[in-house]
């Protein structure tokens, strides 16, 4: 099967014949479907249903993805091999997200708890929600030095259901930031 | 199987150290008798003694019997390894026993420890609350619930006599339990490396009997220590640990 | 020095032209990289449900109208290789131009909409939403720089009709970039 | 210039129209797999006598504590740190890397699978020069205001990401940059292997005919290329938060010191089986040379290195089993690394089994070679204790994790590479290395290295935790038999250090005035024993066509105790 296909020697697409002459209007069809799909993909968050936004957003997205995949980078006619390897890189990092989800993405876990990102969310959604209220009289001009930037370490490591303080802190806690 | 070389000075200090004793039993014998085979081959089959070699693929039965056989073994061996030592990890991170006697929170900072003691009053979060640089008093044979935090950057709480080892990690508190069987003053080191001080970022624990935990007291605080006699005072109240 | 090529770059065991499989395998690599990143942040968006406020001030129409871009660049590209495979050099290299011209557009694009979200205080160290969007969108406009500077360099080349089929590589690589930007937009823009 | 397609077989080396090329180009910009094979090698080895260096400067600090180093000075705990990190990064990242999969790759895979050079040899080039460009931006890294970084090899943030806690403002972004480049460097030059070793085969080479340590570079390269790019995204992250204050690892920020740790040990684990299977396969080479037997199982072999590379994917937590994660996902972890170790161990026996009814000569190659399974079965089997999260919660980063990791990374960096090189000197240079002296470095190497880190276990399981700059701080620690056996290390180190200059003055030596060596001084089979040696600009005259696997040793009834892959079948 090694076959010295010369690269050189007028474009031979994997399939070892030249490639299925598409005449020029079957890429612009498939342009103008995806385009469909991105006005879709636009339109659909605008109805402001969660489930919604997120099929046509992302859904969509991944439906676009393949289609040009499939057709403008002519996988569909290319050897199998290049499937399985890119969908290995893919699970690579779908194995890379599973692993890491568990704590990353969580407030607590089996004993353990994350008080400052408590302390971030309730902060940002001040800074932010303040930055509403100035949506009034300035155009969203945000100030971003109400950047949530909550010290830790020393913080009352209370959580959000109720806390209990302690003071007394042997030790100056030492600046977490670039002196912000 | 530790206990030689470092003694055991926590409730489940034997446990750990009986799943690094199944895994120096199992992992011993396939060392030692792969090592055999090996040497045993490479001495009987040495070029003066048998010139001729053997065309061996390895792929019929008869050879590759000897593979496949120790194979099974080992996967064995690492079922059985498996078993005793999630018990000791279920045992000793994922559990916190019922009565817990007393709760402390730690803070770790660059090159210091920060040991909050809940005080006479036997509570964490209450005015009398003793806050101590490196040095955290304990009574032996009691159950302490820590609260491990870190102020700057990531530190790790270790106390090699106890068997215990739990990252301090920025933003995080995390939960732990140890209980002393053995009074004396252990080290308290730091085995994440954080920074220049990391070397010389070495707290003491003193685990101390009922008198000389309650002489502490009062040295701390200078008031008479209204600990109950029998030291079960009332359960700390735990701020919604889960 | 005139290089001269080696056997080894004509030989094709597997059947697939040596210059597209290093092309899929360097796909292979961008899609872990970017694969962490966009995972990193989608975790991190999932967790910080009050982002979505910061995600408002995200310029929905720029991002619609890159996407429109991209999608007609990724088209021109294909038919730049439509063009090479039929030898026509010249029809190639106008494509490629188009494709070149489509990514010009982009950047000026998203040129535009940073300077007025950083002029709005919205810098890359304004919160950790804003440092994702910056980082994963410069990652992506550098790969678009990239892709423009590598297709004028084929372009070159196919004016005077030489290695046509590396219309096809750059075509390759170019609609990767395109299938990034089309994650990146639901999840940087629409995610509000 | 469009070149004219001819028929492989035709081709031959003068074909190429030898224009004498100047010095410069021969070597410094040459694209010859061979001539940057060897670039490679020496910018590789001159780096790990760097790393090695520093393991003096810091052995001695640990051995005798507060005591001004021979030939160096003072340690200070910022010196101490900066030494420790740069040790473990260039060792693993500018030493074992570049010569196990880049300088013995790029030599060997155009011989081993008949091919004259890289399917891109420019891209080749380019990926030595930017490899160059990382060892002299990190060596660079040493010398800007406060020094080099000092956060240990994995640069935990918030440690790494904020100048107020590491105290080098440069040397930490230098750091990182230089260890981004390095990977920009290795993903260009795992691309060339993979897909020269896929398109470039000799006609008639088929699956199971690509010897093995071939075969091992490319699942390297190939592992290395899925496990490094998160790693990649997370190095632009941590240089955004060093160098712009971004908040991506900074919990005050909403970002997670944890998700650095995910992000580096999802490649940091990949990557230690993407430096132990180019040994693997180096010692499958000469294993089977100089046991004149087939290799047991040659597919087992291969097949468990693809099961270890997929495996390696899912185990990474291991090393956090006490960093602060879900003490729920430990479980899970712990299943899979004692699931990892299987693959492993069946490798390892099939390399035991194919010295059964063997006929072992026991020249230096061999003797490392063997050196190489002893030491790295004691690697393997002390990694168990690590992999069970059990006994973890003990031994996370005390010395037993030192000695562990330096028992499988030494056998795969040093003992491995030295066999390699022993072997395949005389094909480099055309010059046999001088066996005498080799079997005299082989004793002085193998025998200290054990003197270094055995001890280490034993310190290690009494409770002495990494990178303390004085263990003297810690009273449990300042015991007699644990100050003993500090110094016992440190004073193996210096011996098996001071053997090693043996070796230099050999390879040195015997490079120009050893004893002149045939093509196939060691009658072996596979196709670089059939160019010369050393082998020209084109490597073969005619390029060899494939007829069998390449372990066709002491084949019953042929005529010679090997059977060289490009021989033709006789007609019967």
């Amino acid at each position: 099967m090694s076959q010295a296909a010369d690269a050189h020697h007028g474009h031979l697409n994997s399939a070892g014949e030249h490639g299925p002459h598409h005449p020029v209007s079957y890429y612009v069809k498939i342009w103008a479907l995806l385009l469909v799909l991105l006005v879709i993909s636009i339109a659909g968050p605008m109805l402001g249903n969660k489930v919604l936004t997120l099929v046509t957003a992302f859904g969509i997205a991944v439906v676009k993805a393949l289609i040009v995949a499939a057709f403008f980078m002519h996988l569909n006619i290319e050897k199998k091999f290049v499937w399985y390897m890119l969908l290995a890189m893919l699970l690579a990092v779908v194995m890379f997200f599973l692993g890491t989800a568990a704590d990353v993405m969580k407030y607590d876990g089996s004993h353990w708890t994350k008080p400052t990102s408590y302390l971030y969310t309730e902060e940002f959604k001040k800074a932010f929600s303040g930055g509403e209220e100035h949506e009034g009289h300035d155009a969203d001009e945000f100030d971003s030095k109400a950047l949530p930037n909550v010290p830790y370490g020393e913080t009352e490591s209370h959580k959000a259901q109720g806390s209990h303080k302690s003071e007394g802190h042997g030790l100056p806690a030492a600046e977490p930031r670039h002196g912000t | 199987m530790l206990n030689w070389i470092i003694l055991e000075a926590s409730s489940y200090a034997a446990q750990i150290d009986n799943v690094i004793l199944i895994i120096a039993l199992l992992g011993g014998f396939w060392l030692f008798a792969a090592e055999f085979v090996l040497f045993y081959f490479v001495a009987k089959y040495r070029r003066s003694r048998s010139p001729k070699a053997l065309h061996i693929t390895g792929y019929d039965h008869e050879h590759n019997k000897w593979i496949h056989w120790s194979h099974y073994a080992v996967i064995a061996c690492d079922i059985v390894i498996l078993v005793f030592a999630a018990r000791a990890w279920y045992h000793v991170k994922q559990s916190v026993p019922e009565h817990v006697d007393e709760e402390i929170r730690i803070v770790g900072h660059q090159w210091a420890w920060e040991f909050v003691h809940p005080g006479p009053d036997g509570k964490l979060g209450t005015p009398d609350d003793i806050d101590v640089v490196d040095e955290l008093h304990v009574v032996v044979n009691k159950t302490y619930k820590f609260h491990l935090e870190s102020a700057d950057v990531l530190h790790s709480f270790s106390i090699p006599r106890f068997r215990l080892k739990q990252d301090a990690v920025p933003g995080r508190e995390i939960d732990g339990w140890f209980t002393p069987t053995v009074a004396g003053t252990f080290d308290v080191p730091c085995s994440q490396m954080c920074g220049l001080g990391h070397g010389i970022m070495g707290g003491r624990i003193f685990v101390e009997t009922e008198d000389e935990h309650r002489k502490w007291l009062e040295s701390a605080t200078g008031k008479t220590a209204a600990i109950p006699a029998n030291g079960t005072g009332k359960l700390a109240s735990t701020q919604g640990g889960n | 020095m005139a290089m001269v090529q080696p056997i080894a770059t004509r030989r094709s065991a597997t059947g697939i032209p040596t210059g597209k499989l290093a092309m899929w395998w360097l796909l292979g690599s961008e899609i872990t990289i970017f694969g962490g990143l966009l995972v990193s942040y989608i975790m991190m968006r999932i967790m910080y449900a009050p982002w979505a406020e910061a995600a408002a001030h995200t310029n929905t129409l720029a991002g619609s109208i890159n996407t429109f871009v991209l999608l007609t660049s990724s088209l021109f590209a294909v038919l730049a290789h439509h063009a090479a495979e039929q030898k026509n050099g010249k029809l190639a290299a106008f494509y490629l131009w188009l494709t070149i011209g489509g990514a010009l557009t982009f950047l000026v694009v998203k040129g535009l909409e940073w300077t007025n979200e950083i002029r709005h205080g919205f810098t890359i160290t304004a919160n950790s939403f804003w440092s994702f969007y910056y980082t994963a969108a410069g990652l992506h406009g550098l790969h678009v720089i990239a892709g423009a500077t590598a297709m004028a360099i084929v372009s070159f080349d196919c004016l005077r009709g030489k290695n046509l089929q590396r219309v096809e590589l750059v075509g390759i690589y170019w609609h990767f970039v395109d299938i990034v930007w089309i994650f990146l937009f639901p999840l940087l823009y629409i995610a509000k | 210039m469009t070149t004219h397609a001819s028929a492989d077989h035709a081709h031959s080396a003068d074909d190429h129209g030898h224009h004498e090329l100047s010095f410069i180009q021969k070597y410094v910009f040459s694209t010859d797999h061979k001539v940057i094979g060897l670039q490679y090698f020496m910018t590789g080895v001159l780096m790990g006598v760097l790393g090695a260096l520093a393991s003096y400067v810091f052995r001695m600090q640990m051995a005798f504590p507060g005591h001004a180093v021979p030939g160096f000075g003072l340690v200070t705990p910022q010196i101490y740190n900066q030494m420790v990190t740069n040790h473990g990064t260039i060792m693993i990242f500018w030493f074992a890397m570049p010569v196990l999969i880049a300088a013995f790759g790029n030599y060997l895979i155009p011989l081993m699978i008949g091919c004259d050079d890289m399917v891109f040899p420019r891209l080749n080039r380019l990926s030595y020069q930017i490899f160059l460009f990382s060892a002299v931006l990190l060596i660079a890294s040493f010398f800007v205001p406060n020094g080099g970084f000092g956060g240990a090899w994995t640069s935990y943030p918030p440690l790494a990401s904020n100048p107020i806690y590491n105290q080098t403002p440069y040397g930490a972004p230098m750091w990182l940059a230089a260890v981004a480049l390095e990977f920009v460097a290795f993903l260009l030059g795992g691309i060339n292997f993979i897909t020269t070793l896929m398109n470039a085969r000799a006609p008639g080479m088929k699956m199971y005919d690509i010897p093995m340590v071939v075969w091992m570079i490319v699942i390297a390269s190939i592992l290395f290329m899925a496990s490094v790019g998160p790693l990649i995204a997370g190095a632009a992250m941590l240089f955004f938060d060093q160098t712009l204050g971004t908040g991506f690892f900074d919990p005050a920020r909403g970002g997670d010191p944890l998700l650095w740790e995910h992000l580096f040990w999802f490649f940091g684990h990949p990557e230690v089986y993407v430096v132990l299977l180019p040994a693997m396969g180096i010692v499958a080479e000469v294993l089977t040379v100089f046991a004149r037997k087939k290799l047991f199982a040659y597919r087992t072999v291969l097949w468990t290195a693809v099961a270890t590379g997929v495996l390696s994917f899912f185990v990474w937590a291991h090393h956090q089993f006490v960093a602060g994660i879900d003490p729920r996902m430990a479980n899970i972890f712990t299943v899979t690394t004692l699931l990892i170790s299987v693959p492993i161990t069946e490798m390892s026996f099939v390399y035991i089994g194919t010295l059964y009814g063997a006929s072992i000569q026991l020249s230096t190659p061999m003797l490392f070679a063997i050196a190489f399974i002893v030491e790295f079965l004691i690697g393997g089997v002390t990694g168990i204790f690590l992999g069970a999260s059990g006994a973890d919660i003990y031994f996370h980063d005390t010395y037993f994790v030192l000695a562990h990791f330096h028992y499988t990374f030494v056998p795969i960096a040093v003992i491995a590479v030295f066999a390699g090189v022993y072997y395949w000197f005389p094909k480099m240079f055309g010059r046999y290395m001088n066996d005498t002296w080799g079997r005299i470095h082989f004793w002085g190497t193998a025998v200290p290295f054990n003197g270094i880190f055995i001890p280490l276990f034993y310190t290690g399981m009494a409770g002495d935790h990494r990178r303390t700059f004085n263990h003297l701080n810690f009273p449990d620690l300042a015991r007699g038999d644990l100050i003993f056996w500090r110094e016992f290390s440190t004073v193996s180190l210096l011996i098996m250090l001071a053997f090693q200059v043996i070796f230099f003055v050999n390879f040195f030596y015997s490079m120009f005035r050893g004893k002149k060596a045939p093509a196939n001084p060691w009658n072996a089979n596979t196709f670089e024993w059939v160019a010369a040696s050393p082998p020209p600009h084109g490597n073969f005259v005619t390029l060899p066509h494939c007829y069998r696997g390449p372990y066709e040793y002491s084949v019953p009834g042929h005529s010679s105790d090997f059977w060289p892959q490009n021989e033709p079948a006789p007609k019967t």
